[in-house]
């Protein structure tokens, strides 16, 4: 019964979207086949837009090892990227970078701004999180509260409604701060690492998480709790999980082991979508644009476009590509 | 005689250059900008090859001659013709031997550069001539640094010996043994109380060569060690006392040369060499293919490269450095000497206190002034007291009366005995320097040989003018000079000398060639005295304000019953110095007691420490004979 | 190659000479000298190609003994066997026990420059070296030494000049800068007999009574002592204004004595030191010959004149005539050693 | 994936046509060769050798033979300058990206200084500011990112943040640069290398503190270069018999770890020793140190450790574990390193530790040969773990793509059951001088449940002993290997450093024990020590030795040398009654080498001869005792 209210939560927060601005479809796809360090780069990767015309855009700077990427809510020319080098931020849609951190941070994995307080930047490396107050500027780690092993943090996302709440997915749990990481506290134990964190484009209360051995998770108090969709099976890892903006009732996760797996009942039921995928369908990021399209980026293969929600699957444009991450943005404010 | 004038064999060798030397003819080179570790290497290397090329090209295969034993270890080091170079080696010592040490070093050079390329013949041939010649010791500190290193390096090569196959009667054991204690004793010595023949214009080859040989050839870590710490020792004073590489203020023993063109020096050579600021002399000073032929095992110490290039900053330097050994007539066998060096940019005041150093090649005080391009100019301005005495030569040499004097005007260096010489200190001559002012008091008795001041005003100097004041102004380079003659003077032009043919290597006559240029004032008073002091034209607006100031600079001083002299200098001190007693600064005793071995920015040692800190900017080199350590410590 | 010097010794036969005189009584005596072919001035390091060092008088000239070295100063034998030479040159003591086959450099590196040797006249294992800065003993035939200085002083103990008391064992008398100085144990301790400011330059003891002694000086004149050394008297006959640089006897005759010095010339006495007279004519020289060193041949009384860089020269008759010795022009003879023939 | 693409250069350098003076002539003479002078000259002549090899293959005929490391050479030596230059305005045109793109840049572009044209010059400058160079992820990448980093920015010092790829000034970049520098060599000063005892990665250190003691205008950082770089050959030195690198490695390869002199260790050890030959093409690597060689000398202090073997010594190291960002309680866990050094072999092992997810080696005995090129010198054994945790713990991957992209690209023998490399979870060994005891508690479900045993081709007489011991004679070293539990035999397949594709037969076997519980223990001896072979084995045999599995191994044992020793898995070894603690080890303890943890300081030491290299004070010591 709990459950049945949640899904009318869902339905409920549909409303809004009617109002829902537009926005653009970013991806970071890396077209590139054993690419070693040193060795020459002679496809572009990292950030690509698509266009009017539905053709991927590439722009930025041409780097195999953006892990995600975020952008100033008021000016989008500010672009934020986590990258294997730490935070890179360009002031100018991309055309010039600066490398944020020195070398105490490495290996970021994920960036996100609060959308309330725009020149704070929050950003989860491998041992930690680390938050900038000026756009990035200046980076220091708050951790206060965060475990002294175990804050390997592969997920961070910020609470669209509040200013200063934000959610990490580390490798003890999810961690909770209220007040921009001046304090966190687990809101969820894992044994393994939490993969991914997305809050509801219909109803911000609404979370879900997806994880490496806790299966997909959902809250619907803004993240305080969480409780496992029992239709998500736990044993194999979770890589990321997405809402439809266009339809609160469909949810997609993507994983190596399942391939695609998707609700089309607010989370009741999953079944999986992997026809037309090729191969052992290990699918790397699934994403959903405006239009409710899903894309599923398969490793070692491509991308792949569903117009149906999964139930076929045809090759898109960025052969060879694998995709770390699927962003719908809203238009900047001005 | 002999013991004096060991250093004209070099002078000889540097006259003597048939074919071109790239460095020595050519341009200036460029003040040295990049310091990386490869750059500073590669040019240093680069500049010994040059040596050993142009020794190697000297040879003209018609011409047995021009193969000797210099162009024998230029070709093995750099392993060509070893066959040739054997049967050359045969050859050359199938006569009986000489030239002592000087003998000595070179083929314990060629004995270790072709250890691995020679034919057991020549090598037989070498060490053959350690049993049946007879080398001299000698008598003079460089004598025996060549002396003992060789004996030391050859016993080491050949360890086990016995006593019948060496010159001495000595096995390689004993031999290593004396050799090690003495060379032990003369470093303990020269790290407690100073170097005997300091700034050396010459004789810095006798030491550096058996030194870099200790450093590369020695077995012994202990004697590697020391080699390698003494070299550095050695260059680090160089390094020191040079300006744009040429070396400047007092020496223990020059020649008449190098006191006027300061630059026709060996270590003109070794600054080429190690630092690349200045021109090598011909032949790069007849020494120094023996330091090229070994160069490559040493590396110049980076913080001694750039103490030898950066006078961005003016710096006073006091040392404490050793007399020669005064075997008779003195109540001391070595007498301190205390050194002022005083480096400029533009210019360079050196003195010690005056007094006795050595019988004949002494100088004791200048200043020097620094040259687009040194060769040719005589860059200094300085006054003696002409000075020739028997009494004085018997105190350091063990010879009777009569004979020397007689010797060296008939047939020595007839510069010696004359009353207008330049070269060589006085018992009647009292220096005190403070910064860039020198005064310099005389006291000669009536009876001595040349009761007499003579004062060298160089070719080189520009507006030369004697002012009302008494004052005699000029310029030199970029330096204003104002030259205080403190009885009345005329002026001679300087005579020459030319050198004679000579198996013995020197024989020399006075010849008077003309007004050349360079003058002598001579003041011929016994109570007498000159102050001398110097600026950066830069420092004033005109020639005429440097006069001015000068000139305003309270100034008393009287000759009866000593002279006495009374002064402020340009620098604003209050300088009293009487003759015989402690000169006073604004008021203060100078205590010459109190001075340490090296005191300055760049050079400090404590008296008998046997440790001496190099330091250059962030750059600290710490060579410590107590613990037989090396270390270079940055300061972050 | 110019051949070396002693090969053209040999060439100039002494016959004509020596031959008369030896006639006149069979030499009893070796004659070894100390001399250089270099003028007296030469340069470290040069190369003349001479031949230096020790020469015996042989028949027909003098050889070349041992090592050809240039500064050698003066030869002493162990009394007991001539076969043992010690000789003081620029680079310390130098040894042989084989009468000059094979040489031993017997001092080590803080020994320099001896100028004189004695070797005790009882205990010939004991051997004393004058130094510029003191006195060295051995008591191993100068295979080890020892500074032996007490009773000297801390400065003025340049010694020139070292002589055995031939009649007394442990008796030793030397020549310094500050005077003349007496052991009589063998160097366990010394006393001053005589004060000189100068360096006292030669001290001969005579043949013909043991305790008569005369030293000569650079600044002092000549002394004299009669009590075997202990007490000396300025010999009033002689200069003192120039240095005077040794002075031989004549073991045949008690009245006759010589003198060298730079600035008088060659001094002769004829009446037992009393007064002396300038025998310089027939030297070479402009103007007084630069006398530096004599000797009187034990034999037959033939006087020897070494002039400074112009060679040897002997007189027959007490210095009245003199003859230049062949093929020792430019020689600087240093000292004069007469010893023992080995075999009569 | 990238991160365990190693020897990359080698790949990509390795081949060139022209002959390889020492590479195929006999092996060196191991004399060592006291004289300073001769041994610097033979120095020189062995850099000369590759200088001249290098260049000689290179030049106008085919432009793609200049590479960065030819240019580099060619401008040492001043040769083909115009063409230098051509070929870096060329090569510049698209960069590369990342540390493996960015020393030969840097090296050129300092070895070029005064002698590329202003447009090469300005070709290189330029690629700095448009390339966004990846930092990598492991200890070696950040070394030679951050010097040459360190160097363009003194080469070009107040140019503005937008001249540069980093978005930030010379001097941000200067800063940044100098401060991981310290951070790592303080790291390493205090608690010991990370990637310890390198096969390969010896150069990826080496060349970039070379090049910090040839250029970096700061004298604090040339000091801490040059003091590095001793520290570095200081540890081959003590770790090397005759010039071939020994006992565990935290990273290397097949390759390397059955032909032990196959690594680019060996090309140092030969510029630097002269006593082993070089690997072809030097390497790869060493073309980049032998530009700038003559500028460094090896102490000679270092040059003793390195060339006598005169005395039998114990080394005992701490060192670093990689990282472990996930699954540990310790960011890296210290390594124990032990190693036993004798004229005629060697005995190395770590405590039995996870020090690397994919390229450790824990322990071996390798015996000397007359000339190593192509002998299998070594026997161990090892649990072949694959694991996607462990991967995880040291890579920020996904479970489930690291082992299939591990394999994808082109490393199958990471999860292959009969690998030879590799570390695991369920190892623990200890060592007595040449005795070593390695135990394993695998866990139920492990992916390959047995314990691999490598026996080399280059064996002889291999003799299973009923008393359960397997002896063999490897050089002038016996040996007896004693598997604590049944087991069989099967080929030894070879895939060249890991990711060849195909396996090849180079002979040898592996000793394939299927058991959960196991374990492992060697003893060596030297054949001068036993009348014959015989006499080894009955003393072997002699010696008391109890072992159980169960609950788990333990052994307890008096080893050849007469220790009493007790070792249980997952407690701590008694020797003679002792315990051992590892908390006491020291940063380095031995005859040669000496250092407190947490010391920054290294003194190195051989007869009379002491080197101090002070991290504290920045200070290089060289003193001689007196004796």
């Amino acid at each position: 019964m709990r459950l049945r209210s949640l899904y009318l939560g869902l339905l409920a927060g549909a409303v809004s979207l009617a109002a829902a601005p537009a926005s653009d479809f970013i991806i970071i796809a890396n077209i590139n086949r054993n690419y070693v360090i040193g060795s020459k780069i002679v496809t572009l990767n990292g950030l690509y837009q698509r266009d009017a015309a539905g053709a991927w855009r590439h722009f930025g700077s041409n780097d195999t090892s953006l892990s995600a990427v975020a952008f100033d809510p008021r000016d989008h020319n500010v672009i934020y990227t986590a990258a294997l080098n730490g935070l890179w931020r360009s002031l100018d849609g991309g055309q010039s970078w600066r490398m944020c951190n020195d070398w105490s941070l490495t290996e970021a994995r994920d960036v996100a701004v609060d959308p309330n307080a725009p020149d704070t930047v929050y950003l989860a490396v491998t041992d930690g999180v680390a938050v900038s107050t000026d756009c990035a500027q200046t980076l220091v780690r708050r951790e206060n509260g965060l475990p002294g092993r175990g804050k390997y943090t592969q997920a961070i996302e910020v609470d669209r409604t509040r200013a200063g709440r934000v959610l990490a997915g580390c490798e003890a749990g999810i961690y909770l701060t209220e007040d921009a990481a001046q304090h966190w506290r687990r809101v969820f134990a894992a044994t393994d690492t939490v993969n991914d964190l997305q809050q509801s484009p219909h109803d911000p209360r609404v979370w879900l998480a997806a994880t490496q051995s806790a299966g997909a998770l959902i809250s619907r108090d803004g993240g305080v709790t969480w409780a496992a969709f029992p239709g998500v099976p736990a044993e194999h890892a979770l890589y990321n999980i997405t809402f439809d903006p266009a339809n609160p009732q469909r949810l997609a996760i993507g994983s190596w082991a399942h391939g695609v797996l998707t609700s089309e009942d607010g989370g009741a039921t999953w079944v999986a979508r992997n026809a037309g995928l090729p191969g052992a369908h290990r699918v790397w990021r699934v994403g959903a644009d405006a239009a409710g399209r899903l894309y599923a980026s398969v490793f070692g293969e491509t991308l792949y476009v569903s117009d149906d929600f999964g139930r076929t699957w045809q090759p898109d444009a960025l052969a060879g590509s694998l995709v770390n991450q699927f962003l719908l943005l809203p238009k900047a404010a001005n | 005689m002999k013991r004096f004038l060991a250093h004209s064999l070099l002078c000889g060798l540097l006259t003597v250059s048939a074919w071109a030397q790239p460095a020595t003819t050519g341009p200036m080179p460029a003040p040295p900008t990049d310091f990386a570790t490869d750059a500073r290497r590669t040019a240093y290397l680069a500049r010994a090859n040059e040596v050993v090329q142009w020794y190697v090209d000297s040879i003209k295969p018609d011409n047995p001659a021009t193969f000797q034993s210099a162009q024998i270890a230029a070709k093995l080091a750099r392993h060509e013709d070893a066959a040739a170079v054997s049967a050359r080696i045969v050859e050359l010592m199938s006569v009986p031997q000489s030239q002592d040490m000087f003998w000595m070093f070179p083929w314990t050079a060629v004995s270790y550069l072709g250890r691995d390329q020679l034919t057991p013949e020549a090598k037989a041939a070498i060490r053959g001539q350690w049993k049946t010649y007879f080398p001299m010791r000698g008598d003079t500190e460089n004598h025996w640094a060549m002396y003992y290193t060789s004996l030391y390096l050859m016993s080491e090569l050949y360890p086990d010996d016995p006593a019948g196959s060496w010159f001495n009667g000595k096995s390689s054991a004993e031999n290593r043994a004396e050799a090690k204690a003495y060379l032990v004793h003369w470093m303990d010595l020269a790290t407690t109380i100073g170097q005997g023949e300091f700034n050396p214009t010459h004789y810095i080859g006798e030491y550096a060569i058996p030194m870099l040989y200790l450093a590369t050839w020695a077995k012994d870590p202990e004697m590697k060690i020391r080699g390698h710490m003494k070299l550095d020792w050695l260059l680090a004073d160089l390094a020191e006392n040079t300006l744009n590489g040429v070396l400047r203020g007092p020496n223990a023993r020059t020649d008449d040369t190098s006191v006027l063109q300061r630059w026709l020096a060996l270590s003109s050579y070794f600054s080429w060499q190690c630092f690349g600021n200045t021109p090598p002399p011909a032949s790069y000073g007849g020494f120094g293919i023996w330091f090229a032929v070994a160069a490559a095992n040493y590396e110049v110490p980076e913080v001694i490269f750039r103490l030898a290039n950066d006078r961005s900053e003016d710096f006073l330097q006091r040392d404490l450095k050793r007399s020669r050994r005064k075997w008779r007539y003195s109540d001391e066998l070595m007498s301190p000497v205390y050194k002022t060096n005083y480096m400029r940019r533009d210019y360079a005041v050196g003195s010690y206190q005056g007094g006795m150093t050595d019988p004949i090649q002494a100088h004791v005080w200048d200043v020097t002034w620094a040259v687009p391009d040194p060769r040719g100019v005589h860059n200094t301005m300085f006054s003696v007291h002409p000075y020739a005495s028997a009494q004085a030569m018997q105190s350091y040499f063990t010879e009777l009366p009569d004979h020397m004097l007689a010797l060296l005007s008939s047939q020595g260096k007839p510069s010696y005995d004359v009353p207008d010489k330049i070269l060589g200190c006085s018992p009647y001559e009292r220096v005190f320097q403070d910064l860039d002012t020198v005064i310099a008091l005389y006291d000669i008795p009536a009876a001595d040989r040349y009761p007499r001041v003579n004062g060298f005003f160089s070719k080189d100097l520009t507006d030369v003018t004697p002012d009302a004041s008494g004052w005699i102004f000029a310029r030199g380079g970029n330096t204003y000079l104002a030259y205080r003659p403190l009885a009345p003077y005329h002026w001679e032009h300087l005579l020459g000398y030319k050198q004679l043919p000579s198996k013995a290597g020197y024989k020399w006559e006075r010849v008077d060639r003309g007004d050349k240029g360079d003058k002598l004032l001579v003041s011929p008073h016994g109570k007498n005295g000159t102050i001398v002091q110097a600026a950066s034209v830069g420092e004033f607006k005109d020639f005429a304000a440097f006069q001015a100031a000068i000139r305003a600079l309270p100034l008393e001083f009287k000759l009866e019953p000593v002279p006495t002299v009374k002064m402020r200098t340009l620098r604003g001190k209050e300088i009293a110095f009487t003759y015989g007693q402690a000169p006073k600064v604004d008021g203060k005793k100078i205590d010459y007691a109190k001075w340490q071995l090296f005191e300055g920015p760049h050079l400090n040692a404590a008296k008998g420490s046997r440790k001496l800190t190099i330091t250059q900017g962030r750059l600290e080199r710490t060579l410590d004979f107590n613990t037989l350590t090396i270390t270079d410590r940055v300061t972050p | 190659m110019r051949p070396p010097r002693n090969l053209l010794l040999r060439v100039g036969t002494l016959a004509g000479l020596l031959g008369l005189l030896t006639a006149a009584t069979a030499s009893t005596h070796d004659l070894y000298l100390c001399a250089a072919f270099n003028n007296g001035s030469r340069v470290m390091g040069s190369n003349d190609g001479s031949s230096n060092g020790l020469f015996k008088r042989t028949a027909d000239g003098f050889r070349h003994v041992g090592i050809n070295y240039p500064l050698a100063i003066s030869a002493t034998f162990d009394p007991r066997d001539a076969q043992v030479i010690y000789v003081a040159c620029l680079s310390g003591v130098l040894r042989t026990l084989d009468g000059g086959n094979t040489w031993r450099l017997v001092t080590g590196w803080d020994e320099t420059e001896p100028k004189s040797i004695a070797v005790d006249s009882r205990t010939s294992d004991h051997v004393f070296t004058g130094l510029p800065d003191g006195i060295v003993v051995s008591r191993d035939r100068g295979q080890t030494w020892q500074r032996r200085e007490r009773g000297l002083p801390g400065r003025g103990k340049y010694t020139q000049v070292v002589r055995a008391d031939r009649s007394r064992g442990g008796r030793v008398l030397i020549g310094c800068e500050s005077g003349i100085y007496l052991t009589e144990n063998g160097a366990d301790s010394w006393r001053r007999v005589f004060a000189t400011k100068e360096t006292v330059n030669d001290i001969q003891q005579s043949p013909h009574d043991p305790r008569r002694w005369i030293a000569v000086t650079q600044s002092a004149g000549a002394l004299e002592s009669r009590d075997g050394g202990d007490t000396w008297k300025k010999i009033p006959g002689l200069p003192a204004d120039k240095a005077l640089y040794n002075v031989a006897f004549d073991a045949r005759d008690p009245q006759r004595l010589a003198l060298a010095s730079w600035s008088h010339g060659l001094l002769v006495s004829e009446d037992g030191g009393a007064t002396w007279t300038p025998r310089n004519a027939g030297l070479p020289g402009e103007g007084i010959p630069r006398a530096w060193r004599t000797a009187i041949d034990p034999d037959n009384g033939v006087i020897y004149a070494a002039i400074f860089g112009q060679g040897l020269y002997t007189s027959g008759d007490t210095g009245r005539s003199w003859r230049a010795v062949p093929a020792m022009e430019g020689a600087s003879v240093q000292t004069f050693t007469f010893v023992p023939s080995s075999q009569p | 994936m990238k991160r365990l693409m190693l020897p990359l250069l080698a790949l990509l350098t390795a081949p060139c046509a022209v002959a390889q003076p020492s590479v195929g002539a006999p092996p060196p003479s191991r004399a060592p060769v006291p004289d300073a002078d001769l041994r610097r000259e033979a120095y020189h002549r062995r850099v000369d050798e590759v200088l001249h090899w290098r260049a000689s293959g290179a030049g106008r005929p085919d432009p793609a033979t200049m590479d960065m490391a030819a240019i580099a050479i060619k401008l040492t030596l001043r040769e083909d300058l115009d063409l230098c230059s051509e070929r870096v305005i060329e090569m510049m045109k698209d960069p590369g990206t990342g540390p493996f793109w960015m020393f030969p840049t840097v090296c050129v572009a300092y070895v070029g200084r005064d002698l590329l044209t202003p447009g090469a010059r300005a070709a290189i400058r330029n690629a700095w500011r448009t390339t966004r160079q990846l930092r990598g992820d492991t200890e070696n990448h950040w070394a030679m990112y951050y010097t040459s980093l360190y160097l363009m920015a003194e080469l070009y010092p107040n140019e503005p943040a937008e001249t540069w790829y980093s978005g930030k000034s010379s001097e941000e970049n200067l800063a940044e640069a100098r401060d991981y520098l310290v951070h790592w060599i303080d790291l390493t000063t205090s608690r010991g290398q990370g990637e310890y005892n390198p096969t390969h990665y010896i150069g990826e250190y080496a060349i970039p503190m070379l090049f910090l003691a040839t250029w970096a205008k700061d004298p604090a950082m040339k000091q801490r270069g040059h003091m590095m770089l001793d520290w570095l050959f200081a540890e081959l030195a003590a770790n090397t018999l005759d010039g071939v690198l020994r006992g565990p490695a935290s990273r290397t390869d097949e390759g390397s770890v059955i032909e032990r002199w196959n690594s680019l260790a060996s090309y140092f050890s030969w510029l630097l020793f002269g006593n082993t030959p070089p690997i072809g093409g030097y390497g790869g690597w060493g073309l980049y140190f032998a530009p700038l060689a003559k500028n460094y000398e090896l102490p000679e202090v270092i040059y003793r450790i390195a060339t006598d073997r005169g005395d039998d010594f114990v080394q005992r190291d701490r060192a670093r574990t990689r990282r472990f960002w996930r699954y540990s309680d310790e960011l890296s866990p210290a390594a124990y390193k032990t190693n036993y050094l004798r004229r005629d072999y060697a005995v190395g092992s770590t405590q039995g530790i996870m020090n690397d997810a994919i390229q450790g080696h824990a322990w071996d005995v390798t015996w000397a040969e007359a000339d190593p090129r192509g002998k299998h010198a070594t026997m161990f054994s090892l649990h072949p773990m694959s694991s996607e945790r462990a991967l995880q713990s040291q890579f920020v991957t996904y479970p489930e793509p690291m082992i299939k992209g591990v394999t994808f690209e082109g490393k199958p023998s990471y999860d292959s059951p009969d690998k030879v490399v590799g570390v695991s979870y369920y190892e623990r060994v200890f060592q007595d001088l040449d005795t070593v005891i390695a135990l394993y508690d695998l866990a139920p479900g492990v992916r390959f449940p047995h314990i691999n045993g490598f026996f080399s081709k280059d064996l002889v007489n291999v003799t299973e002993d009923k008393s359960g011991w397997i002896f063999a004679r490897g050089g002038n070293a016996y040996l007896a290997y004693r598997p604590l539990a049944p087991y069989h035999w099967m080929k030894y397949l070879h895939r060249n450093g890991g990711w060849a594709k195909e396996a090849e037969d180079l002979g040898g076997r592996l000793l394939v024990s299927p058991h959960l519980k196991n374990g492992t223990i060697v003893q060596a001896a030297s054949v001068g020590e036993f009348k014959d072979f015989a006499a080894f084995q009955a003393a072997i045999r002699a010696l008391p030795l109890e072992f159980k599995l169960e609950p788990v191994p333990t052994v307890k044992m008096r080893t050849l040398r007469g220790k009493e020793i007790a070792f249980t898995y997952g407690q701590a070894p008694k020797v003679d009654g002792k315990k051992i603690d590892y908390a006491r080890w020291k940063l380095f303890e031995g005859p040669y080498l000496n250092a407190e943890v947490g010391g920054h300081k290294l003194t190195i030491t051989h007869g009379r001869l002491e080197r101090v290299l002070d991290f504290n004070t920045l200070t290089i010591t060289d003193r001689v005792r007196e004796n």
